[in-house]
């Protein structure tokens, strides 16, 4: 058990590294540095200068060393576009895209897994069929297009709902949050119900394949010829069976939410890092794009370890066969 | 005799498919008295697993019962509503899988399903269901059951984890417990462990037992009678020993020549059943077996024969019927 | 009452010596203030300094405001404005221009402050309405002495904090996400508003900004996409306000090069050829941009000035919409089957940028002109075309409004010769239009002090450039503000928002 | 005559140890399975040779590594004088490939799906160039089709067109195109119900006798192996326990696991015999017990058993049968955990 | 012999291709399933207008000289402004709208089918490799696959873009868009495939007709090829349907982000962008229909896909 969360630890650190790589190229090799900073007049001896002064003389393992010391450190740079740290922006920024992600996420699961189950359980009611085909337009509906429905229907047409940002926020510490105020929460109804949407979809038609895959089973037909009643074979075998590789799948998801809050900000203007991110990369911004591409990897691989972790214990079987090889 | 444990009244079972129904069971009909075990042998595909399915009333869209009836001690049980099967099933009637590997839920202690099963069909609280638990795990033969009950089923080998599914079948006293194949997955000498598991506990608690399989070595040493399925009917059935020394169907014939065995003469080519069995979807008109038989004749080819008594034996062959012309002494002559 | 503004564009840093940008220096309006501002009107009125005068044709006197506190408590003084106007002209600044390099700033007592230069310059507060005045002591506490150059690598203290003398104070500021200003209790003057906040949000994107007006949840819009105009009027409880703008929209072509950055046309630059330009210039319809593009809200433009700034603007008007004509001149001058070239626009400064380009791409496609169409965000796009990008393009659109609301700020910044890398002349001239008559013109425009003769010079220059066919200009758009119905609000026609002059009621 | 097929001191173990990372952490050693330890048989031309034992046993394992599938860990495969190992023989190795077929247990799965039949029964003609022309291997796939029972047109049809007994036929007449005299038969009926079992064991021994092909034939079934076999080894834990002549080890099985496994076979003649009782489960292979591995589960198990080895003598490997031989005397405990 | 003819294999006969294939239980389950049949119809129809565009359309929307801004704006045919022979409306450039949506769904299926081939040959590329030669090499291609794995489509497709923006100063021309497109996608999507047909690989390899193979002597890369790789590819023809639509999606949402096809060549996704800038002013045309243009064309592959993997699906038979 140590030995395999030490193993994944170290293939997420691995992970990070390779990331790391390729932020540091970005950030180092695509566009000069130099040429974003100083003015068009700068003198080349003022540009070797700074130059110099940003250590882009050193060696290249140097460079990247101290790159990714200093991202550790969560510095980053400077942004192009708005001349501020970048960590200082994506600080201000995650707590709006992580919130909206959250609540994306449980949305995502409660309504995924109970119509998953519904439409495994009842595969051939009409209610399941109707599932079935929304959950089809669900995936076949672009984020962007359902988002723009949604505006034009909930908040020019109807004007229930806000059409842009986060509301009302409330400060603790560095982190904001709109989950206390009530202009807040309005305005994380529409896009973490446009950015749930397409995982809810995902996770109902996964739900729905897993528990048909599951009720096939030997042990479910068992269980049937015990009598067991149709509750305890469907909710206490057939249920918790379905979802332990739906935690994975759902743990995956989580880190594509966060990739996928990049359309949903952009549509309702949503203050978080997807926001910032896109308008990083209209602008060349590369500084953010790199840091962006960190931020979210550090969260995806912590977030796959955490349900690694999770699914060993769920399942008694990993317990003991985790430590044998595959 | 009093009511049998099971009467099953020409059964038939179909499954719906694109190419219209398919009748996999196609009026089968026998009894097995309380205390007995009757054995069911066949190739596979011939409907000795659905006729099993249908008899616990386990049997899933497509599929259906589509003629016939099932009675559980004089119960009609093949119509019931669903609810009230499932009281019966695991209580009265209980079921062997053939794949022990499969059967448990690898998600649950062992001991949680056995409790589970034992609440739901007997008035238990949790530490009576629980004591019950440790006693049937002691009962099919597992050691240190007291500390084994808290293992999960990967925890098990192959043979421990029979046992641990026929403690699960038993767990209510079932009247009649049918065996699907119990043995198959498992190597020989368990396999001779577990058989005699179950004919103790047959014996021991007077339960009937329906036990299938494709070994008829296994049936020569466990039935009381014996039914031969081929293509969904049963050819022959009669009490073990005569189907197995003087089979009269000319497919139960053929089987039997065909098994080697650890006695006969081992340099003698085994007898051999040209062809194989029809797919459901291409079974031949008249008698099933008419392609592959050698006495054929013209009425089996458009007549299916009904069962016909000879001796304790049924069978279902033209040669048989006292109508037909031919002498016996000529089938006689087949092997 | 708390205002809710949201622009297209944000503010892009607290400094405000950082960027001469509308949207910006309107914010930094609101917090800091000049020695003299603009009215309603445009008309320069006074603000920190109380009254000047002109003592000398070089020399200008101006008597500060007594009493004014900045928002930090410290009082306004003479030093503030001597140490403003040194850092104002410091390197990293973008006001360079707003007063002479070589003029003397002098501290005559604490409340007056005189202004020395070596040439008499009768404009020389146009420009000082977004000359705004810092706290000496506040910077130097702060570190903040120098400007915060726009291309800086960190950000200084000034750019990340404000402390003017303003009606509003800065609350928060988050870079595209949201700025908060709380209303100063101190300010010197008598407020004209109602408010006590405003919650200002920058929503590039042009539905939601305009939904967020329709439903209410945000007061004021600019700009309202033309498109949305009839929708936003028709809502209960918002409605367009519509002014023309003093901002010219015009296309600038590279005439300085011996051969075009992007072209298929090696060896030669098309557009030294004066037929050439003609060509492009008589290829555009502008009424059809007009009524199409723009919806009828903009002005067919013959000058690169808007007409309210220029009295005899009504001398010029446009050469006629000519396709065969332009297509004959440019056989004449030798590309009978056209040629190609690219153009870089920006697709989201000005009203309708893209497709106004994409209008003109394809009315040049008319002509055989094979135009490759590069639109982009305004920071790459002002990136790669101003100076500090090289003057990167071979074809362009750009809009330029008179920060001094003058002629002379045209003639010099886009019109004049860039051919002297130490003068600040044609700094904006994107397109390297030079002629020498054209600039001794405009450096006499600049002494003169006659407004009669003076426009009479301005007239010539332009007509000098017309008969160049320097540029083409195309339009002033039409200014285009969404104001919810519960406000009142005045509107500048250089588009300022300021919102101290907005009145809400509930 | 000698030998057609040697094997000689036979090992395979497969490593399945823990990760590297688990190893450090737990101090766990690395664990390696003896699927194979030490097995040793000859085979002459044209008879059956069988092993039998019960699954895990290493029956596959040997089957794989005679025809070359898998490599030994140590010890050699000899046939027809050419070793399967010696690199030095590899020229003549490969004009051996074509005299040693195989046919699978699992006739589903050793059929590729993809191919139509007479390609799959080509494919070694091919490979060998033992016929050219299109025409010619046509002609030739269809006699083989043909010999096994089927006809020459279901060259035309994929597999899965067929019973698991045709395809059965389908994979040995593969094995004959290539002309071989060696055929490993890896459980090749247990897949199949007892009446087409009959077919294809009546068909082995028909082109056995045709074509006086040799046979390792593997099974786990006592009754079929006695059937096919001419001599029969019986495999427990990776070793040849017993050794013997097919009716002599019937008639009169020594080693107690022979004895158990006799036994435990379901009779169907009813005979009454007397048999040993059966008692527990194969051990776990990767940690077998210590002596002969067999002894948790003998009923004459004695001192002896739990310390050393027994040798195969005399064609058992067995203390209690040998006991009159003494132990070798470099004979030392095996070392155990 | 005494064996006779086999009961179930009547008269040896030799179906033809097309008979097999109307026999088959794929086009059975195809037939019964109304729902299948519409959208295969739907996708096989948008495919040819896509493909015969240039025969079908009023004028060339690339074409800025073929653009009459004196007919922008104009509303579609059936209402009381509509103008011949614009049938779906214009848009502010005079851009025919059914012409513009001809096209830029071409370049939707340009994008798709290239992007998911590109991924498709590198995804089994790989994963052949990977599972074949196995140890090192096999944990090096499943590592990358993995970080790759953390990136969606998307955030991956944009990062590129953004870096090549970089690399050529801020311009991209159309076609290099296009290129830019389609390696972001084939680089996003190659995961699926190299997993996929690595798990065939290591399943199909040890089954014995790859053991048969190898006893004949046939070279590794021969039964990988001849052998192994026909075997996986039922699995990556579902992926590969399924990553159609996921690919068109992810060039429209590029494109929408602004990332993607500039405004003069224009996308199914570029026209939403430029549609959702006219969605208050009632030229619901501009976006309509480029929308349920795009909305179908996904739905029905999504479709395609969904009844392929059920109807390649064994278990569920
Ligand atoms: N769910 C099902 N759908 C369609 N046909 C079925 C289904 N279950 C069984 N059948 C058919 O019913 C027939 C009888 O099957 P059954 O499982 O009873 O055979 P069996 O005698 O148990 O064979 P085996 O020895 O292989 O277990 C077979 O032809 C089978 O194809
Ligand atoms: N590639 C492998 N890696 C690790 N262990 C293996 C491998 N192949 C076989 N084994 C192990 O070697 C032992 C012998 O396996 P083998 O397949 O030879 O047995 P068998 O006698 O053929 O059994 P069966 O009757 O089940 O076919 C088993 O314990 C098996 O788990
Ligand atoms: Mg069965
Ligand atoms: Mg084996």
């Amino acid at each position: 058990m140590l030995a395999f969360i030490l193993r994944r630890a170290l293939q997420s650190i691995g992970v990070m590294i390779a990331v790391g790589i390729i932020a540091f190229t970005m950030f180092r090799f695509a566009g000069d540095p130099v040429n974003q900073m100083v003015a068009i007049d700068t003198t080349p001896a003022q540009r070797a200068e700074v130059r110099a002064s940003l250590g882009l003389d050193d060696p290249v393992p140097v460079q990247f060393a101290r790159y990714f010391i200093n991202a550790v450190q969560f510095k980053f740079g400077v942004s192009y576009q708005f001349r501020q740290p970048v960590s200082a922006l994506l600080k201000e920024r995650m707590p709006a895209t992580l919130e909206l992600a959250t609540c994306a996420t449980v949305i995502a699961m409660v309504f995924g897994i109970l119509m998953g189950i519904y439409s495994a359980l009842r595969k051939d009611s009409f209610f399941a069929k109707v599932l079935q085909a929304v959950s089809l337009i669900g995936i076949s509906l672009p984020t962007f297009l359902i988002g723009i429905l949604l505006i034009y229907l909930f908040a020019v047409t109807l004007g229930w709902l806000p059409s842009f940002g986060r509301g009302d926020v409330v400060k603790f510490g560095w982190w904001t949050t709109g989950l206390l105020t009530i202009s807040g929460l309005k305005a994380l109804i529409m896009p973490s119900v446009t950015l749930g949407l397409f995982q809810m979809t995902l996770i109902m038609r996964l739900v729905r394949a897993e528990m048909l895959e599951v009720l096939r089973t030997d042990y479910i037909r068992f269980a049937r010829a015990r009598g067991l009643t149709t509750r305890a074979i469907h909710f206490g075998h057939a249920l918790k069976n379905t979802l332990v590789p739906v935690i994975t799948v759902a743990g995956l998801q989580f880190g594509s939410v966060i990739a996928f809050a990049i359309i949903t900000e952009t549509v309702f203007q949503w203050p978080g890092m997807g926001l910032l991110f896109v308008q990083a990369v209209q602008n060349v911004d590369i500084p953010i794009m790199a840091a962006y591409l960190l931020v979210v990897s550090v969260i995806f691989v912590t977030i796959n370890l955490i349900v690694d972790i999770l699914y060993t214990i769920v399942d008694p079987r990993l317990r003991a066969t985790i430590n044998r090889p595959a | 005799m009093s009511v049998p444990v099971l009467s099953v009244r020409n059964l038939r079972v179909e499954f719906a498919s694109r190419r219209g129904a398919l009748r996999a069971i196609d009026g089968v009909s026998f009894d097995i008295a309380k205390g007995e075990v009757l054995g069911v042998v066949g190739e596979s595909g011939a409907g000795k697993s659905v006729t099993g399915l249908a008899a616990i009333g386990l049997i899933d869209p497509p599929g259906r019962i589509s003629g016939g009836e099932i009675l559980l001690s004089g119960l009609r049980i093949d119509n019931l509503p669903p609810e009230q099967m499932r009281r019966i099933r695991g209580k009265r009637i209980a079921m062997i899988f053939q794949d022990p590997l499969t059967s448990l839920n690898p998600l649950y202690r062992i001991g949680d399903q056995l409790v589970e099963t034992i609440r739901t069909h007997l008035n238990m609280n949790e530490t009576q269901a629980r004591r019950r638990a440790v006693d049937l795990l002691a009962e099919v033969g597992i050691p240190a059951p007291d500390k084994r009950v808290d293992a999960y089923p990967h925890e098990f080998s192959g043979g421990m984890r029979q046992r641990v599914v026929i403690a699960l079948a038993i767990a209510a006293e079932p009247e009649l417990i049918i065996a699907d194949e119990p043995t198959t997955a498992l190597d020989v000498s368990v396999q001779a462990q577990i058989i005699a598991l179950i004919k103790r506990l047959g014996r021991d608690h007077g339960t009937a037992v329906m036990l299938v399989t494709h070994d008829m070595g296994v049936i020569a040493e466990t039935s009381d009678r014996v039914a031969v399925m081929y293509s969904g009917r049963i050819a022959e059935i009669g009490p073990v020993r005569d189907v197995v020394q003087n089979p009269l169907h000319p497919y139960a014939k053929g089987l039997m020549g065909a098994i080697p065995t650890l006695t006969g003469d081992a340099s003698q080519r085994l007898v051999q059943i040209p062809g194989s069995m029809p797919r459901l979807s291409a079974i031949p008109q008249g008698c099933a077996f008419n392609p592959r038989c050698s006495f054929a004749f013209d009425r089996c080819r458009v007549e299916r024969p009904e069962p016909i008594a000879v001796g304790a034996q049924q069978v279902a062959c033209h040669l048989y019927d006292p109508r037909h012309s031919q002498d016996h002494a000529h089938v006689e002559s087949v092997a | 009452q708390t205002l809710r503004y949201a622009n297209q564009g944000d503010l892009k840093s607290l400094d405000p010596y950082t960027l001469r940008e509308t949207t910006t220096i309107a914010h930094h309006g609101q917090v800091y203030e000049g020695l003299v501002g603009r009215g309603k009107d445009l008309q320069i009125i006074p603000a920190l300094a109380e009254s000047w005068e002109t003592p000398e044709p070089t020399r200008w006197r101006f008597h500060l405001r007594k009493g004014v506190k900045f928002h930090n408590g410290d009082p306004f003084a003479a030093d503030d404005v001597v140490f403003s106007a040194d850092r104002v002209r410091a390197k990293g600044s973008d006001f360079t221009t707003v007063i002479p390099a070589d003029a003397k700033v002098l501290k005559i007592d604490d409340y007056t402050v005189d202004f020395v230069l070596t040439k008499p310059n009768p404009i020389l507060t146009s420009q000082w309405d977004v000359w705004y005045i810092m706290d000496k002591k506040w910077a130097e506490a702060n570190n903040a002495n120098a400007p915060t150059p726009a291309a800086a690598t960190s950000p200084s203290f000034a750019s990340l904090n404000a402390n003017g003398t303003g009606p509003f104070t800065i609350e928060s500021h988050q870079p595209g996400v949201k700025t908060v200003f709380k209303v100063n209790p101190n300010w010197w003057g008598k407020p004209e508003h109602n408010l006590k906040e405003i919650i200002f949000t920058p929503i590039a994107s042009d539905a939601t900004r305009v939904a967020a007006l329709l439903s209410g949840e945000v007061d004021i819009i600019e700009p309202v996409p033309v498109q949305d105009i009839a929708r936003v009027n028709g809502s209960a409880n918002a409605a367009v306000m519509a002014g023309p703008e003093l901002r010219t929209i015009f296309l600038g072509m590279d005439q300085i090069r011996d051969e075009l950055l992007f072209s298929n046309i090696k060896g030669k630059n098309p557009f030294k050829d004066i037929r050439v330009r003609e060509a492009f210039y008589k290829a555009i319809d502008i009424e059809l941009i007009k009524s199409r593009v723009m919806r009828g809200l903009s002005t067919p433009s013959a000058l690169m000035i808007a007409p309210p700034l220029f009295k005899l603007s009504g001398d010029f008007a446009r050469p006629k919409y000519d396709a065969d004509g332009a297509k004959k001149l440019l056989a004449d001058a030798g590309y009978p089957d056209g040629f190609e070239v690219g153009m870089d626009c920006p697709n989201d400064r000005y009203v309708n940028d893209a497709a106004i380009c994409q209008a003109v791409v394809g009315m040049l496609a008319r002509i055989g002109v094979k135009v490759t169409l590069n639109a982009q965000p305004k920071a790459l796009y002002f990136a790669k075309v101003f100076k500090t990008g090289g003057f990167n393009t071979s074809f362009y659109l750009l809009g330029w409004t008179p920060g001094t609301q003058d002629s002379h700020n045209v003639m010099h910044d886009i019109m004049g010769c860039r051919d002297d890398p130490a003068s600040p002349r044609g700094a904006t001239n994107l397109g390297g239009y030079c002629n020498k008559q054209f600039d001794a013109l405009t450096d006499q425009v600049l002494q003169e002090t006659d407004t009669a003769k003076r426009d009479q010079l301005i007239k010539q220059a332009y007509e000098i450039a017309a008969k160049d066919w320097a540029y083409i200009p195309l339009h002033q758009q039409a200014l285009a503000w969404g104001v919810s119905k519960k406000v009142k609000i005045v509107q500048r026609p250089d588009n300022q928002v300021l919102p101290y002059w907005a009145v809400k009621q509930d | 005559m000698t030998a057609l097929v040697q094997a000689r001191n036979l090992k395979r173990a497969f490593d399945v140890s823990k990760p590297w990372l688990n190893r450090v952490i737990e101090r766990s050693p690395m664990e390696f399975l003896k699927a194979v330890d030490g097995v040793s048989f000859e085979i002459k031309r044209g008879e059956t040779f069988a092993l039998v034992g019960e699954s895990g046993s290493g029956k596959s394992t040997v089957a794989r590594m005679v025809v070359g599938l898998l490599p030994p860990t140590s010890g050699d495969v000899i046939i027809d004088g050419v070793s399967m190992s010696d690199p030095g023989q590899a020229s003549a190795r490969k004009l051996l490939r074509r005299r040693i077929q195989m046919i699978f247990q699992d006739p589903y799965a050793s059929l590729n799906p993809r191919l139509r039949v007479d390609a799959i029964i080509a494919e070694p003609i091919r490979a060998f160039d033992l016929i050219q022309g299109e025409r010619d291997i046509r002609a030739r796939v269809g006699e083989l089709l043909t010999l096994v029972g089927l006809h020459p047109d279901d060259g035309q049809k994929y597999p899965h067109q067929f019973s698991g007994g045709q395809r059965q036929r389908i994979a040995i007449a593969r094995a004959l195109a290539s002309e071989a005299e060696f055929i490993v038969c890896d459980e090749p009926t247990s897949a199949l119900d007892v009446s087409v079992q009959a077919q294809i064991l009546n068909l082995m021994r028909e082109l056995q006798d045709k074509f006086g092909l040799t046979y390792l034939f593997i099974s786990h079934n006592l009754a079929v192996v006695r059937h096919m076999a001419d001599r029969i080894g019986v495999m427990y834990l990776g070793r040849i326990v017993e050794i013997a002549e097919g009716h002599e080890l019937f008639r009169a099985p020594r080693m107690p696991y022979t004895r158990m496994l006799l036994g435990a076979v379901p009779d169907l003649a009813m005979s009454g015999r007397a048999r040993i009782a059966v008692s527990g489960e194969i051990p776990n292979p990767i940690d077998p017990p210590s002596g002969c591995t067999f002894h948790p589960r003998c009923p004459e198990v004695f001192d002896l058993c739990r310390k050393v080895v027994p040798d195969l003598v005399d064609g058992v490997a067995c203390h209690a049968v040998n006991k009159l031989i003494a132990p070798p005397s470099e004979a030392v405990p095996a070392a155990r955990r | 012999m005494t064996d006779a003819p086999l009961p179930d294999t009547p008269a040896p006969r030799t179906p033809s291709l097309i008979a097999r294939a109307i026999d088959s239980d794929i086009f059975y389950s195809f037939r019964r399933s109304r729902l299948t049949m519409v959208a295969a119809a739907i996708v096989f129809v948008l495919l040819m207008m896509a493909l015969f565009a240039p025969l079908l359309v009023v004028q060339n929307p690339f074409d800025p000289a073929q653009l009459e801004l004196i007919n922008s704006r104009i509303s579609p045919l059936w209402t009381a402004e509509g103008q011949r022979p614009f049938l779906l409306g214009t848009d502010e450039q005079g851009r025919d709208i059914y012409s513009a949506i001809l096209y830029g769904m071409r370049i939707s299926l340009v994008v798709g089918v290239l992007g998911v081939s590109f991924a498709a040959v590198l995804g089994i590329g790989l994963g052949l490799i990977a599972g074949y030669v196995g140890g090192a090499v096999d944990s090096l291609i499943m590592r990358i696959a993995d970080v790759q794995l953390t990136f969606p489509a998307i955030l991956i497709a944009l990062l590129i873009d953004g870096v090549v923006k970089s690399a050529l100063g801020n311009h991209l021309d159309a076609s290099t868009t296009l290129i830019v497109l389609v390696v972001a996608i084939g680089l996003s999507f190659w995961v699926q495939y190299a997993r996929t047909v690595r798990g065939s690989v290591m399943v199909e390899k040890n089954k014995d007709y790859v053991a048969a193979a190898q006893l004949i002597g046939l070279p590794a890369r021969v039964i990988m090829i001849r052998h192994v790789l026909p075997n996986t590819m039922g699995p990556i023809l579902v992926i590969a349907t399924i990553n159609l639509a996921l690919a068109i999606i992810t060039e429209a949402t590029l494109s929408f982000l602004g990332s993607g096809m500039p405004d003069t060549m224009p996308s199914l996704g570029t026209l939403i962008r430029i549609g959702n800038n006219y969605l208050f002013s009632g030229e619901w045309w501009v976006i309509a229909f480029p929308g349920l243009a795009l909305a179908s064309l996904i739905l029905s592959i999504n479709l395609l896909g969904d009844w392929l993997r059920d109807a390649l699906n064994p278990k569920l038979q």
